[in-house]
């Protein structure tokens, strides 16, 4: 009865403490004279990263996040919260704004990954939002900045004219402490205006 | 230890019971099965031995009064859905269990209370009372019982023994869940309530057992007379001449 | 006067680095060899630690160390309130006990999860009101409440006493502060209308962007430390003390930080950048500790809540006769602030109250640690004040606006507990110019209009904060380029400040801002002592020093040409990069030739004698070291007089639904008057910051604390309600007075807080008026608040309860 | 272990099968050793807080077959691991299943929508503050609630069908579900089963630790809507304290057909007074066939908040519940 066993083992589940944490499913495998079945991640990925192919050791619970700024020294990403309660950590992965605090690198491996350092030209130029920001001074204390810019950018590749009122519901999943959202805004609107 | 306690180290670092260890149920379920089937296969074995059945003709003498029938009948139910309802999100069948859980157990508690009772002031106490000498009973085929043989006996007090566990604990954890009667008030440590938890649990799966047994017993071919009485009220002279000494219990005549 | 660059916007030097990621901020950092830490933090509100065991961490492979209470205070730990670098004597939950550093973050927190920590526990207690009463458990050990040079003693009231305050009641219990002016007795007896009721206000967390993340290594015995702070050099200049290491020792690398709103300008409530800085000692290795959200909300802090109560009373032809408070402030588990005292200093100022009486406890409860917050007192209690004006004016036929015009302070008037004369006061100006902007009067007409579920309500609101202060240094340098170098030792947390006061150096050598260049985020670039960052002074403080160091410049360049090329100083002047004869401008020194004469000269010139009296040690410190290396003005500012008054005006609309509680703000103006205007766009974002600020303290932001185990249940952003795009305005009109204050060579003051207490008190006016003037004297005040007003639902809730959903 | 220190996930192994028979072959193995993984919206909070300790998550999101929204012979099908986002923007869904696209476009916030799935949306697991903190709760395996005691903190809990555990149902996209009448398709490496929306979520009177009637080996793959409510006229609206991010303090969804004033039929569910959507048979019942006024608004509100037990801070919730339903069938 297979409930029964799996009752069980919920229950153990549920009191297994920080030691079970480190057991693995290879154990578990193991412990069932099974090998490890399809679909079982391998640490070494390639991940394209700001148009750049990189190598990286990547850990199978490791959060994009983290990969972006201990592994990669991209440190423009933020963390704020860590846990999707900000919108400091957001990149763009396939253009579509995202936590990189709360996606794992190995779900977004086969995207196509940009963080605030890739937006500049290779001239140097700022990308029009960075600009837009700039003129408007829309960052304050600017820990946010980063999560907003690619936040502003995802919204202006969908819909590059969008009204205020579309711009504010764009950038609605980044928190600003400082209360600069008026500004960010003004410099969105810039933004698209400089297009 | 964590094959028989379910306990967790909590937000603050200590470690609390939050009751029994449920792979035990498992365990009695097998270890009762293995048991009662040896004991069949034995008696099988024996069988030929055995002289014949005694006759369930002729007179009749009272063994149970019908109040009695009647409350054992109540608290038997009472007791099986009882243990249905409290092991059957453990086996992980979802059914809304808790309100028949503590109905029945209230039912139960009632039963027994009453029993109790009667048992000290209109029945003859004397006759389920266990003595040093019953121990020899088994190992003696001379010796006969009174009312009561020594496994009924013993069966009886160990039955209330983890009854009145499992009731006096069930009944702390009823006044601890918002009922129609009352809101819970909290007011009880968690480690206490993990404890209560636990002896609730232990005594549940020694009444699975019993029970178990109980039935067994009471549908051994040998001894079905005696389920009979406690249907009917009845057993023949036969019957209690074969297995009891009349010296010891002289029931009145059935009508 | 017509300014080069004051008044001017400009693009300060690090929002590129801000909009590009590459500015850094203490976690970006990384040091060959370094290892992270991670803390464990209390689980339980109130104990003791009995006995650690970390035998199984410390032999787990990728442990480098750990470092308890013990390592960092092996004399006992100071018994005072106050956050500590570790401890075992934890009064919240979420105190750091002990740090574990390691190859990385997880191996450390596994470590961490081995340890076995044993805990005495002792009672919590997380409403005050609660350790008031007789009997009542005492957060602290040794007491509820913390007395300057008494220590900590027992407040206590009788049961009686709490349950009628409790029930709404005058607090009948002598009260340990009291201060006041004027007749009270008489004043009220003035009064023809008076109101009288308790109140609550949400002691809710600061929540900065940016956690109290920090990086520390020690290189030939010198300490350098990154981190945020508010406030560079001030915060240096403590936090050394606080980690016990010579002032010259220490290098404090800070070039932004991630907000602060008061939380960061002192090092006194940022103990644990003594963490790495220790454990690395102790280790031998770099150390980069990150701060979590969730610690960074229990050692983070929070806002002083309030359990209080008000009287008011008002003549017939409006002018607030008194003011009388009550206040019990949340002192939190590691003591608070002093927020009832500016509180009632805000009413005096805001309202020109003709007598004033403060009455108050701060009593200690097992949660957050509580400091300044943006407008510590002066905001909570304008969200509370402003509504019950708005009933004086109705009750009195007077109209909301005239009320405020009637009370407002002016030029000339004095006010607060004492009778402190301003600098400078333009809120009449700025409640015209508010009025105007917003189309108060024409407006009036939709003031409780009904449209289908949905009422409009109106609101007008005045913030104010003491803004400004003295005393404190400037140092510039000029070098043989003729660059101007200002060395700016104010903090980098958002305001520009660092940069706009550095513009008045500028400004005073009439110099092109190509030409400046602002020295600062780490102190090793030698930087003068500034006032911390906190109470908006910013601008006022060190605009006086950066153009007075800059006029110590001018005065040695003018001299120098005089001596070298005739005349008096006082016939040169300074143009176009030159220091050159009015008379005949051809004769002079381009300032890179001034500047090398200056080097020539040495002495005075160079910084190596002559210097002003009383500097401080850590300028001393910083001109010691750049003596020599340049031309510099160097200038200890003498103390000004007067209170020198930030004020915000903000008129609003809101559109409440009756049906569901939710309040949108449909149009809102908020006017700033901080004297002459130094950088309007950074004006702006103050005024708009002030806004989302405003709304969350007067809607949404809440402080929660389960009185079963202590527990913080609002450590997130999600929990804590920080408000988002869409709970706050599409649109903020902002504007400005713009009129110059005396007592600042540029005539400016600091904004920075009042501009949220003007919006919360619109904003509860609004409410309150959109509700048919009920007054719910609580902030902030919740969609089920209204709902349940609305409804006549009862709850089942303690009156006046805090760290609660009420408080 | 401390519980207040943890802010990384310990070592845990992942699994990204391409196909369904690889997937559930998983799920089936690893049983609650398995976590599933959509967007992981709701899991790595629970990791990183190390609540919740299972030893391989199985992602679903790479396996096409369960992406995507199609038309079926009896309306459309919604793959489980489809982003919310795409639910909110899907043509077809706003067209003729307006309500889901409205509640879908009300989730949480952009970005959570751009990686979360209707599956976890569906499926996340309680929000009660207690129970996330790690306290042993009942809901947890524990023997205690401290929500529903004289000092819990619990505004944001139940009114109805309590028992020990007073957790709500955080989801805004599952009662716009009940009310569309859909099914959810549910499958193992044993078969298929399909499940009527409102049977699919389970109050704790049943089971206190799941929220769902899924088995462990079983992955909820997809979701139908039958055609029945088509274009019919729709309300949904979320009441929350913060206008992204939180969690519905009650929300309603409805599915009307009205003709010439009169209510045809109607299918209404509130989420956030109950452990499961409560769906608001009676209040239907009653007002079917009815003219369509003010007055049978009202009274569908007041039908709906009968039984409602209040704790001790969510009282407001029984008048916000009796606005919504009366706004509802107002339209």
């Amino acid at each position: 009865m297979k409930s029964k066993l799996t009752r069980r083992r919920f229950i153990k589940g549920v009191v297994a403490s920080g030691a079970a944490a480190t057991t693995t499913t290879g154990m578990w495998y193991a412990a069932n004279g099974q090998g490890r079945p399809a679909g079982y991640v391998e640490r070494l990925i390639r991940i394209n990263v700001n148009g750049q192919l990189r190598s990286v050791d990547v850990a199978p619970q490791e959060t994009l996040a983290s990969t972006l700024r201990y592994k990669l020294g991209l440190t423009g990403t933020k963390l704020g919260c860590n846990r999707g309660e900000c919108g400091a950590c957001t990149v763009l992965v396939d253009d579509i704004a995202t936590y990189a605090c709360s996606v794992l690198t190995h779900s977004m491996k086969n995207g196509r990954i940009e963080t605030v350092e890739g937006l500049e030209s290779p001239n140097g130029d700022l990308h029009p939002v960075q600009q837009g920001f700039v003129e408007q001074l829309s960052p304050q204390c600017g820990y946010c900045t980063p999560g907003q810019v690619m936040a502003a950018v995802g919204l202006l590749r969908a819909n590059p004219n969008p009204t205020r009122e579309e711009a504010r519901h764009g950038l609605s999943g980044n928190i600003c402490r400082c209360g600069s959202y008026d500004s960010y805004l003004d410099g969105v609107m810039r933004a698209a205006e400089i297009g | 230890m964590e094959q028989i306690v379910r306990y967790r180290e909590d937000v603050f670092g200590e470690v609390v019971i939050l009751g029994v260890s449920w792979d035990l149920l498992y365990v009695v379920f097998i270890a009762v099965a293995v048991l009662l089937v040896a004991h069949a296969i034995i008696m099988a074995a024996l069988a030929n031995k055995k002289m014949d059945k005694p006759s369930a003709e002729g007179r009749r003498v009272m063994r149970h009064e019908s109040f009695d029938r009647w409350f054992h009948w109540i608290m038997a139910a009472s007791i099986i859905v009882l243990i249905v309802t409290g092991v059957a999100p453990i086996l992980g069948w979802r059914l809304a269990w808790l309100d028949i859980h503590w109905i029945s157990g209230l039912i139960l508690t009632f039963v027994v209370v009453v029993h109790i009772i009667r048992g000290f002031f209109w029945q003859d106490f004397k006759s389920m009372l266990l003595g040093v000498k019953d121990f020899g009973e088994p190992f003696d085929s001379a010796k006969k019982p009174g009312k009561y043989s020594f496994e009924q006996k013993g069966m009886h007090w160990t039955v209330t023994v983890v009854a009145l566990a499992v009731i006096v604990t069930g009944v702390l954890m009823f006044m601890e869940m918002t009922t129609p009667f009352w809101e819970r008030t909290n007011d009880m440590p968690e480690d206490t309530l993990g404890l209560i938890f636990l002896l609730h649990g232990l005594s549940t799966l020694a009444l699975v057992a019993l029970a178990a047994t109980h039935i067994y017993f009471s549908l051994r071919p040998e001894k079905l007379f005696y389920t009979r009485s406690m249907i009917s009220g009845w057993i023949s002279e036969e019957e209690m001449a074969a297995n009891h000494d009349t010296g010891k219990w002289s029931p009145k005549e059935a009508d | 006067m017509a300014y080069m660059h004051i008044g001017k916007d400009f693009i300060p030097p690090d929002v590129s680095g801000k909009v590009t990621g590459r500015i850094k901020y203490a976690e970006d950092y990384t040091r060959e060899g370094m290892v992270y830490a991670r803390l464990l933090t209390s689980p339980i509100p109130h104990g003791r630690v009995l006995d650690i065991d970390a035998s199984e961490a410390l032999a787990m492979d990728g442990v480098y160390g750990i470092l308890t209470a013990d390592d960092v205070y092996p004399d006992g730990e100071p018994q005072s309130t106050g956050l500590k670098i570790l401890t075992n004597e934890p009064t919240l939950v979420g105190e750091p006990i002990l740090a574990v550093a390691a190859v990385d973050e997880k191996t450390a927190e596994t470590a961490i999860a081995s340890i076995a920590v044993t805990f005495e526990r002792l009672e919590h207690v997380i409403d005050p009101l609660d350790s008031l009463a007789d009997g009542g458990p005492d957060a602290y050990n040794g007491g509820n409440t913390f007395v300057f040079r008494q220590g900590f003693i027992q407040e206590k009231w009788t049961a009686d006493q709490v349950a009628s305050f409790r029930a709404g009641n005058e607090p009948t219990a002598e009260a340990p502060t009291e201060l006041s002016y004027g007749d009270l007795e008489a004043s009220f007896a003035d009064a023809a209308f008076v109101y009288e009721n308790t109140f609550t206000t949400a002691g809710y967390p600061h929540m900065s962007m940016e956690p109290r993340s920090a990086l520390a290594y020690w290189e030939d015995g010198k300490l350098y430390l990154h981190g945020g702070s508010q406030s560079l050099t001030a915060f240096a200049d403590g936090i050394a003390g606080v980690i016990g290491v010579a002032k010259e020792d220490l290098v404090f690398v800070n070039a932004a930080t991630g907000g602060g709103f008061g939380q960061r300008a002192r090092a006194g409530s940022v103990p644990i950048y003594g963490v790495p800085a220790k454990l690395s000692q102790k280790i031998n290795r770099p150390v980069m500790m990150r701060i979590t959200r969730e610690e960074e909300f229990t050692i983070g802090g929070a806002r002083q809540g309030f359990q209080g109560w008000i009287k008011l009373g008002f003549k017939e032809d409006g002018t607030m006769s008194a003011a009388d408070l009550w206040i019990v402030s949340d002192n939190g588990g590691k003591g608070g602030g002093g927020d009832a005292f500016s509180a009632t200093n805000a009413v005096s100022i805001v309202y020109q109250a003709e007598a004033v009486r403060l009455r108050g406890v701060s009593i200690g409860s097992n949660t957050a640690h509580r400091g300044a917050q943006r407008g510590p007192g002066e905001n909570q209690i304008a969200a509370i004040v402003s509504p019950i004006l708005d009933k004086a004016a109705d009750e009195l036929g007077i109209g909301r606006l005239e009320i405020r015009k009637i009370n407002t302070p002016q030029n000339g008037d004095v006010g607060g507990i004492q009778r402190q004369p301003f600098t400078s006061a333009y809120m009449p100006e700025a409640l015209e110019q508010t009025a105007q902007l917003f189309d108060w009067e024409g407006r009036q007409s939709r003031r409780r209009q009904r449209n289908g579920s949905k009422v409009t309500g109106l609101g007008i609101g005045q913030g104010y904060h003491n803004a400004g202060r003295s005393g404190m240094d400037g140092i510039v340098m000029m070098g043989a380029d003729g660059r101007l170098k200002i060395h700016n030792g104010v903090g980098n947390l958002g305001t520009y400040s660092y940069a706009s006061t550095s513009r008045a150096a500028a400004e005073a050598l009439k110099m092109p801002w190509e030409s400046c260049d602002i020295v600062t985020g780490r102190t090793d670039l030698h930087l003068p002592i500034t006032s911390p960052q906190d109470g908006s002074n910013s601008i006022f403080t060190n605009t006086r020093t950066c153009w007075g160091a800059a006029q110590d410049l001018l005065a040695k360049m003018k001299e120098i040409a005089a001596n070298d090329l005739g005349g008096s100083p006082d016939d040169y002047d300074v143009s176009n990069e030159r220091v050159h004869q009015i008379a005949d401008e051809s004769v002079g020194y381009s300032f890179a030739e001034v500047a090398q004469r200056a080097m020539e000269l040495g002495g005075k010139y160079t910084g190596e004698a002559e210097l002003p009296e009383d500097l401080a040690e850590w300028t001393q410190i910083a001109v010691s070291r750049l003596a020599g290396s340049g031309f510099m003005g160097v200038y200890h500012d003498p103390a000004h007089s007067g209170n020198p008054p930030g004020f915000t005006v903000t008129a609003l609309e809101i559109e409440l639904d009756t049906e569901t509680g939710k309040i949108e703000i449909k149009d809102i103006v908020s006017v700033g008057e901080c004297g002459t205007v130094m950088h309007p766009q950074g004006l702006k974002n103050q005024l708009v910051g002030g806004v989302v600020w405003g709304v969350g303290l007067s809607m949404l932001e809440r402080h929660l604390y389960d009185p079963q185990n202590g527990l913080p249940a609002s450590t997130g952003y999600w929990q804590s309600k920080v408000p988002t795009y869409l709970d706050t305005p599409v649109k903020v009109q902002t504007g400005w007075v713009d009129l110059p204050d005396p007592e600042n060579p540029v005539g400016a003051r600091g904004i920075g807080e009042p501009t949220q207490g003007a919006v919360c008190a619109a904003l509860n006016a609004a409410i309150s008026d959109a509700l048919g003037g009920h007054i719910f004297n609580a902030a902030p005040v919740t969609t089920d608040m209204i709902i349940n007003h609305l409804a006549g639902t009862s709850e089942q809730w303690t009156p006046l309860a805090q760290n609660n959903f009420r408080g | 272990m401390v519980a207040t220190s943890h802010d990384v996930m310990p070592d845990i192994e992942l699994y990204q099968p391409t196909d369904e028979a690889n997937a559930l072959d998983l799920a089936n193995e690893l049983g609650s050793d398995g976590w599933l993984l959509g967007g992981g919206q709701d899991t790595y909070g629970w990791l990183k807080d190390r609540n919740k300790t299972p030893a391989a998550m199985i992602e679903l999101t790479q396996i096409d077959a369960w992406k995507g929204i199609k038309e079926i012979g009896d309306g459309i099908e919604i793959g489980a691991v489809t982003t919310i986002t795409e639910i909110a923007n899907n043509p077809l869904v706003q067209s003729r299943y307006g309500l889901l696209a409205e509640a879908a476009s009300k989730v949480a916030s952009p970005q959570i929508r751009n990686v979360g799935t209707l599956g976890g949306n569906l499926n996340q697991d309680a929000r009660c503050w207690y129970y996330r903190r790690g306290l042993d709760c009942y809901r947890a395996g524990g023997n205690i609630c401290y929500a529903d005691s004289p000092e819990g903190l619990n505004r944001e809990h139940s009114l109805f069908g309590a028992s020990r555990c007073v957790a709500v149902s955080p989801s805004d996209t599952a009662p716009a579900l009940v009310a569309l009448e859909a099914t959810m398709v549910v499958s193992s490496s044993s078969g298929q089963r399909l499940i009527p929306a409102q049977d699919y979520f389970i109050g704790p009177d049943r089971d206190i630790v799941h929220m769902t009637v899924l088995n462990d080996g079983e992955i909820l793959t997809a979701v139908r809507i039958p055609s029945t409510w088509a274009n019919a006229e729709f309300y949904f609206e979320k009441v929350a304290d913060r206008n992204v991010w939180d969690f519905a303090l009650v929300n309603v969804a409805a599915a009307i057909k009205v003709s010439g004033g009169v209510i045809e039929d109607i299918r209404l569910a509130c989420g956030a007074v109950e452990c499961v959507p409560r769906r608001l048979e009676a209040v239907e019942n009653a007002i079917r066939g009815q003219q369509r006024s003010e007055e049978v608004a009202s009274r569908a509100g007041e039908m709906a908040i009968e039984g409602a037990r209040p704790l001790n801070y969510n009282h407001f919730k029984v008048p916000l519940m009796k606005n919504l339903v009366m706004r509802a069938v107002r339209g």
